[in-house]
């Protein structure tokens, strides 16, 4: 069969709206449901690092930075409501009388929602665009993103009388009063988030498709002729690392309410290198293969490290060898080379 | 009589550049500066201590081509550099049309009208012909206009154009990185044209050709330089013979000599310099 | 009462100067840390991060050298760390080797392949010493002679080990600094690493050279984990807690520089020592990290990167 | 397990049964499945960074079960242990026990080390009415419906420890500790009971967790000059800070240490030669001479090699099965809010003396112990409490 790389895309969008409202739904039980859930909460992340760096060059060890903002934005809230009208037992338990003041607003489920689609807009914006603007790139950009994530994972750390410390933000169960621990609960949580997931991947497709998708091939293959066209570079990597970050965020607070808690480690750079690798086996040039990356990488550490508990590292080191020496651009390009897709 | 004309131009060029360009026929397009469209005082750059260009002196008219040659390390592409903003001189200044280039940064200068073509062909090698055409498309440079940007029938019409001046119009669906290497030379050069230069700074744009790519390019380059002006640094003489009317020799970093052609060839210090290497 | 105040002058004046020995110590620390990895990464910019497992390899086999020592001939004990060193040297130096020709070469067109594939590899590694070692730490003893401290005065000790560590750092900085700008290989090197292709076409077999500058970097990180045994431990995750500090150096120096790497360490290990006497601990590390991201703002591409014509 | 390997262990394991014919057992085990085997989660980190202290807390669990099962199992049936890994990460951590509870539908969970791999999964025990038996010594501050708590909490070691080393020299105090949780609520602790006794804290100082470079905090603590340093840095970085101690000249001559973490088994990692003269506060030390300990040491040599040592939190471990294995045969029912009725008040004979499960908060009382770490890396005992209640939430 051969088909366009156009009617390839559209074939594999379709077949992942089909995976995630249809079949994984229907074959699944609650247990495992409540795996996918968790997994496509990194497939947030793993679509921002396609676009950034699969499109534009940009690899960024840091992200786990935004999804750790977007989970802990989250989880603030829900731990809020979980103790009202207490303060939250770990603040107790480290002799804060008082809520912190960056905790106020996240007694309120609206500027929750909204803190976490807008607040990384502004922080990934203005760093982005400073560092490009230095023409900071390749693995310098890399090494500063990782030294950010590593400074705010020992500050959080430092700081448990107001972040939780290494714990993190645990025991929460309720969003807006409806249970978020049980079956249904989760489930209605993960409708959500197949929902949020597809509008992204939708997005992500359509931006690709338009002249800008154009323009980050073009910067990450002469970012010089770029600039040499007369466009601000700068600008167009910081908004699409914004992009990203905005995604890895959104991803994050799904984690927070699939998983149950945030912690620490989330944000460092351990979180984030795994996260990259996630859209590496997926395919690093296709939003869909990111996505069934993170599920393929997530289920395969689950069930590896449930039947082998003792040697899944061997298997878990071995893929990501195997992925990027036979299939460099991922499980994406296996697809293509199968149904012959023309490139 | 041809060694005193160069010697001349030589001195007087590396002191009051006006007085050459105003011996020079004015096609006034734009009278601000005298009818140069660029121009260029004492710049001078240095890496760690070693100056690549210095004090160098020289200016170029509205609708010039003109033609820079000098043996390797003489400062060539460094002065394309500095002009178009990728390196940042050390001192003196690069005026077009009244506008001091050497404080902005260069996607600001290309916006100004200045494009620049690599040594290396530097195209978008994953993008198809007209998509690297699309992408030159001047004054749509914001994010949001590139997401909403509609290929509209003049755009299209405007693409055809061009391919059709770099006699690539056969090829808008291709992959650009299956062109030949003369066919992304050209690709680089129709990129300037969409982008809608006025003055063209061309780094080796024949390196690589075939003779009858070169014939086709030397073409290519008068037919652009009647309304635009160039700058091209070339080694081959005889591609140089057939296009330059003015010729600018560059010799560790300084100006050696200018004039047509055959005034530079004749010039001894040239000579010196070509065969004492 | 004035003798008191004297002696307490004494103090502070100890601690002075047992602080800046601190600072001295850890430069060394840092540097011998990141010298392997300024080849491997700076010179060749082949990002392996199982470099750290490749320094937690030459604490095992440190540890592999003690155990044999202690059983077998336990009247040389006092040697058997020099023996650990070069041990340790060889197995990693033959494991890169053997690395770079299997592995890593197919990489060199996509350095942040090389990333995520090593990655990969360090995770193996991990399981590999953690299934063989055990997950618990192993303690490698200390030569007696390098137990205790040297005490100049009655109020200053400096750690046998730690001056032990700081001369053989400089030791090997020099050796290195020697093959790679006084041998004929050390000027092959460079000039591979600088120009592949003319190097090729001048007839440098440039296989062999990239075998060997990896596989020196790799036993120079074997020589670094056999050292650390002395003042941290050794586990399955040692490597872990090198390899960003370890990057983070070389490119805060710069790459493509020794001198950098060197100047780095340097300024990393005071600006640490001296926040850590004065805030504490975790502060201290966000304020290295932020002065990091800072000069990297400022230096794109490192502190030391030479302006060069592009 | 497929089927017929799952029928064939039924098939043995029932016969064992009946061939081990307890008097009394027989009559609970005449239900038609007696034989089918019970599971038993174990859940530590396998893999990553935690996995140097709590890999060896699966091997004491699992000897116990081998011990209950030879003895006929419990209520008749076999233990069947499934073992997880948290990897070191809490989330996992959250995963596997829901995957113990809901999948492998295990009786009871031994498992975790640090408090927040503990913190992780409380919600899932409660969501699916698990029982987790948590066998490490930690910072108190809880007390979880569905958690047993078999080893000493904060107070426990810690208030014993400020007033035994108020008692022997000077009262001055330098606290260090790794920056998390329970080496800030140890010091929290330490504070006031130093205050009360007439002593003074000389200098308190936290490294982040995983640090190695202990040189500017030994200057501190150079400079300060106390009577006792009382250590709470964990894991990778103990190993460093004692090395660099013991380098630097602070050797436990004039200025003694004394640790409520570094067990026999933290002492491995290391060296004895660098541990020697430092003292540690635990519940269980291996040098214990009591007839339980000598055969419990000996059954762990005897299983995992004769170099092993056996420190406090996998001798908690290895009671931590015990002890669920008493409610559960004094329940006579696996049910876990049995269970835990059941558990108010057991006492076991376990290796370290007795320890009994506190009325009410699920914490255990038990003797908490002083030993100096000798040459050969085992402590000489000097000093033995009473038996101390536990008091998760100190009045401080």
């Amino acid at each position: 069969m051969n088909i366009s790389a156009k009617q390839g895309e559209r074939f594999a969008h379709a077949g992942l709206a089909l995976l995630l409202l249809g079949l994984l739904p229907l074959a699944l039980g609650p247990y495992w449901l409540n795996l996918v859930g968790k997994y496509l909460a990194f497939s947030f992340v793993a679509v921002g690092i396609v676009l950034a760096w699969g499109y534009c060059g940009i690899l960024s060890l840091g992200q786990g930075v935004f999804f750790g903002f977007g989970g802990y934005a989250m989880a603030m809230f829900l731990k809020l409501e979980a103790s009202a009208p207490e303060l939250p037992d770990f603040m107790v338990w480290s002799s804060v009388e008082q809520l912190p003041f960056w905790w106020e607003p996240y007694s309120s489920f609206g500027v929750t929602l909204a803190s976490i689609f807008l607040v990384p807009i502004p922080v990934a914006f203005i760093f982005a665009y400073a560092i490009f603007r230095k023409r900071v790139s390749g693995v310098y950009f890399a090494i500063v993103t990782i030294a950010l994530s590593m400074t705010l994972v020992v500050l959080n750390i430092g700081q448990q009388g107001e972040t939780g410390g290494a714990n993190g933000i645990t025991d929460f169960s309720t969003l807006l009063g409806f249970d978020i621990i049980n079956d249904a609960g989760k489930k209605a949580i993960y409708w959500v988030e197949v929902g949020l997931l597809l509008a992204a991947t939708t997005l992500a497709a359509l931006l690709l498709h338009s002249r800008f998708g154009k323009l980050l091939i073009a910067v990450r293959d002469r970012e010089d002729r770029v600039r040499f066209s007369g466009f601000d570079t700068a600008m167009i990597k910081a908004f699409i690392f914004t992009v990203s970050a905005v995604l890895s965020s959104v991803g994050g607070a799904m984690f927070a309410l699939q998983a149950g808690l945030v912690t620490p480690s989330l944000i460092g750079a351990v979180t984030s290198v795994e996260l990259v690798i996630y859209a590496a086996v997926g395919g690093r040039l296709s939003v869909v293969g990111a996505v069934v990356g993170a599920l393929l990488v997530g289920f395969t550490k689950s069930y590896l490290s449930e039947h082998y508990p003792e040697t899944w590292l061997f298997f878990l080191g071995a893929m990501f060898i195997f992925v990027v020496w036979v299939l460099p651009n991922g499980l994406a390009d296996l697809f293509r080379k199968i149904l012959r897709v023309k490139a | 009589m041809d060694n005193a004309l160069a010697t001349t131009s030589f001195a007087v060029a590396s002191q009051r550049p006006e007085s050459i360009a105003a011996s020079q026929p004015v096609n006034a397009k734009s009278t601000l500066m005298n009818g140069k469209i660029l121009s260029i005082e004492a710049l001078t750059v240095s890496f760690d201590g070693f100056k690549a260009v210095d004090g160098l002196d020289m200016s170029i008219d509205e609708n010039e081509l003109r033609v820079v040659i000098g043996p390797n390390g003489a400062g060539k592409t460094t002065l394309l550099d500095m002009i178009c903003g990728k390196t940042k001189p050390t001192s003196g200044s690069i005026r077009f049309r009244g506008t001091e280039l050497s404080k902005l940064s260069d996607y600001q200068i290309v916006r100004m009208g200045v494009g620049r073509k690599f040594q290396t062909p530097s195209i978008y090698e994953d993008l198809t012909v007209a998509e690297n055409l699309e992408i030159s498309i001047p004054q749509v440079h914001g994010v949001w206009a590139s997401i909403f940007f509609r290929r509209t029938k003049e755009v299209r019409e405007r693409i055809a154009y061009v391919a059709e001046e770099i006699m690539l119009k056969d090829h808008l669906r291709m992959k650009s990185g299956k062109l030949s290497h003369g066919q992304k030379q050209w690709l680089e050069i129709g990129m300037l044209l969409m982008q809608d230069s006025d003055l063209m700074l061309l780094d080796e744009p024949v390196a690589g050709m075939s003779p009858r790519e070169r014939e086709e390019t030397a073409e290519l380059l008068k037919r652009i330089a009647n309304g635009k002006s160039l700058v091209v640094i070339e080694h081959d003489m005889d591609f140089v013979r057939s296009i330059a009317k003015k010729v600018t020799v560059l010799h560790q970093g300084r100006l050696l000599s200018e004039g047509s052609v055959e005034e530079v060839q004749n010039d001894p210090r040239v000579i010196e310099v070509y065969l004492g290497h | 009462m004035p003798t008191t105040s004297i002696k307490e002058a004494i103090v502070t004046f100890g601690i002075l100067v047992m602080q800046l020995f601190n600072g001295l110590s850890l430069f060394t620390i840092l540097l011998l840390m990141a010298l392997g990895l300024a080849i491997v990464f700076g010179l060749m910019g082949v990002i392996n991060m199982a470099h750290g497992e490749i320094m937690a390899m030459g604490a095992y086999t440190t540890y592999l050298t003690a155990s044999f020592f202690e059983r077998h001939l336990p009247g040389l004990m006092d040697v058997y760390l020099f023996v650990a060193i070069l041990l340790a040297f060889c197995v990693t130096f033959a494991f890169g080797y053997l690395l770079e020709r299997g592995f890593i070469r197919w990489f060199y067109h996509r350095p942040l392949d090389t990333l995520l594939a090593t990655w990969g590899l360090s995770l193996i590694l991990q399981q590999t010493y953690r299934s063989v070692f055990g997950a618990q730490e192993v303690s490698v003893p200390l030569t007696a002679w390098l137990s205790g401290a040297w005490e100049p005065t009655e109020s200053i000790q400096l750690p046998l080990n730690r001056i032990f560590i700081v001369a053989l750092t400089i030791l090997v900085t020099l050796g290195v600094w020697l093959i790679l700008h006084k041998t004929r290989w050390g000027l092959r090197a460079r000039a591979v690493t600088q120009n592949r292709a003319m190097s090729s076409a001048v007839g440098i077999d440039t296989n062999r050279v990239d075998a060997l500058i990896f596989a020196l970097g790799s036993g120079l990180a074997g020589i670094a984990g056999s050292v650390f045994t002395m003042v941290g431990s050794t586990n399955p995750g040692t490597g872990q807690l090198y390899i960003v500090d370890s990057f983070i150096v070389v490119v805060f120096g710069g790459v493509a520089s020794l001198l950098g790497t060197a100047a780095s360490s340097f300024l990393i290990a005071q600006m640490q020592t001296t926040l850590e006497y004065l805030m504490s601990g975790s502060m201290a590390k966000v304020a290295i990290l932020l002065l990091v991201i800072t000069v990297l703002y400022f230096r794109p591409n490192g502190l030391f990167a030479s302006k060069v014509r592009a | 397990m497929s089927k017929i390997s799952r029928r064939r262990f039924m098939q043995i394991s029932g016969s064992l049964v009946a061939a081990g014919a307890i008097p009394g057992a027989g009559l609970l085990t005449k239900s038609s499945f007696a034989a089918e085997p019970i599971k038993l989660g174990l859940l530590h980190s396998l893999t990553g960074t935690i996995a140097i202290a709590e890999a060896a807390l699966v091997e004491a669990e699992k000897m116990a079960i081998d011990e209950i099962n030879a003895a006929g199992g419990v209520l008749g049936r076999m233990i069947d242990p499934v073992v997880a890994d948290g990897a070191s990460d809490w989330p996992t951590f959250a995963e596997k026990t829901k995957q113990l509870l809901q999948r492998d539908k295990v009786a009871a969970i031994v498992g975790c080390y640090t408090s927040a791999s503990r913190k992780a999964v409380l919600p899932v025990l409660k969501q699916s009415k698990g029982l987790l038996y948590y066998p490490t010594y930690y910072e108190g501050q809880e007390e979880d419906k569905q958690v047993i708590y078999t080893s000493q909490e904060a107070t426990q070691s810690v208030i014993s420890a400020i007033e035994w080393m108020a008692k022997q020299q000077g009262k001055t105090f330098f606290l260090v500790g790794s920056d998390y949780i329970y080496p800030r609520t140890c010091n929290k602790i330490a504070k006031p009971t130093v205050a009360r006794l007439g002593g003074k804290v000389v200098g308190e100082e936290y490294a982040p967790l995983g640090h190695t470079e202990f040189s500017s905090i030994i200057n501190k603590i150079k400079a300060a000059k106390p009577d006792w340093i009382y250590s709470t840095v964990v894991g990778g970085s103990n190993v460093a800070f004692y090395k660099q101690l013991k380098a630097a000249g602070l050797d436990g001559g004039k200025q003694k240490l004394l640790s409520t973490v570094v067990s026999e088994n933290e002492i491995d990692g290391i060296g004895k030669e660098n541990a020697v003269g430092y003292y540690a506060c635990m519940g269980y030390f291996q040098s214990i001479k009591s007839p339980e300990n000598e055969k419990f040491v000996k059954a762990i040599k005897a299983k995992y090699g004769q170099d092993r040592v056996v420190g406090d939190p996998m001798e908690c471990a290895y009671n931590s099965v015990y002890l669920w294995k008493m409610a559960v045969e004094k329940a006579k029912s696996f049910d876990v809010d049995k269970v835990v009725a059941a558990s108010s008040g057991i006492q076991f004979n376990a290796p370290e003396g007795k320890v009994a499960i506190h009325k009410t908060n699920h914490h255990v009382s038990k003797k908490i112990r002083i030993g100096r770490a000798r040459t050969d890396g085992q402590f000489d005992i000097v000093f033995e409490s009473g038996v101390i209640e536990p008091n998760p939430f100190p009045k401080l």
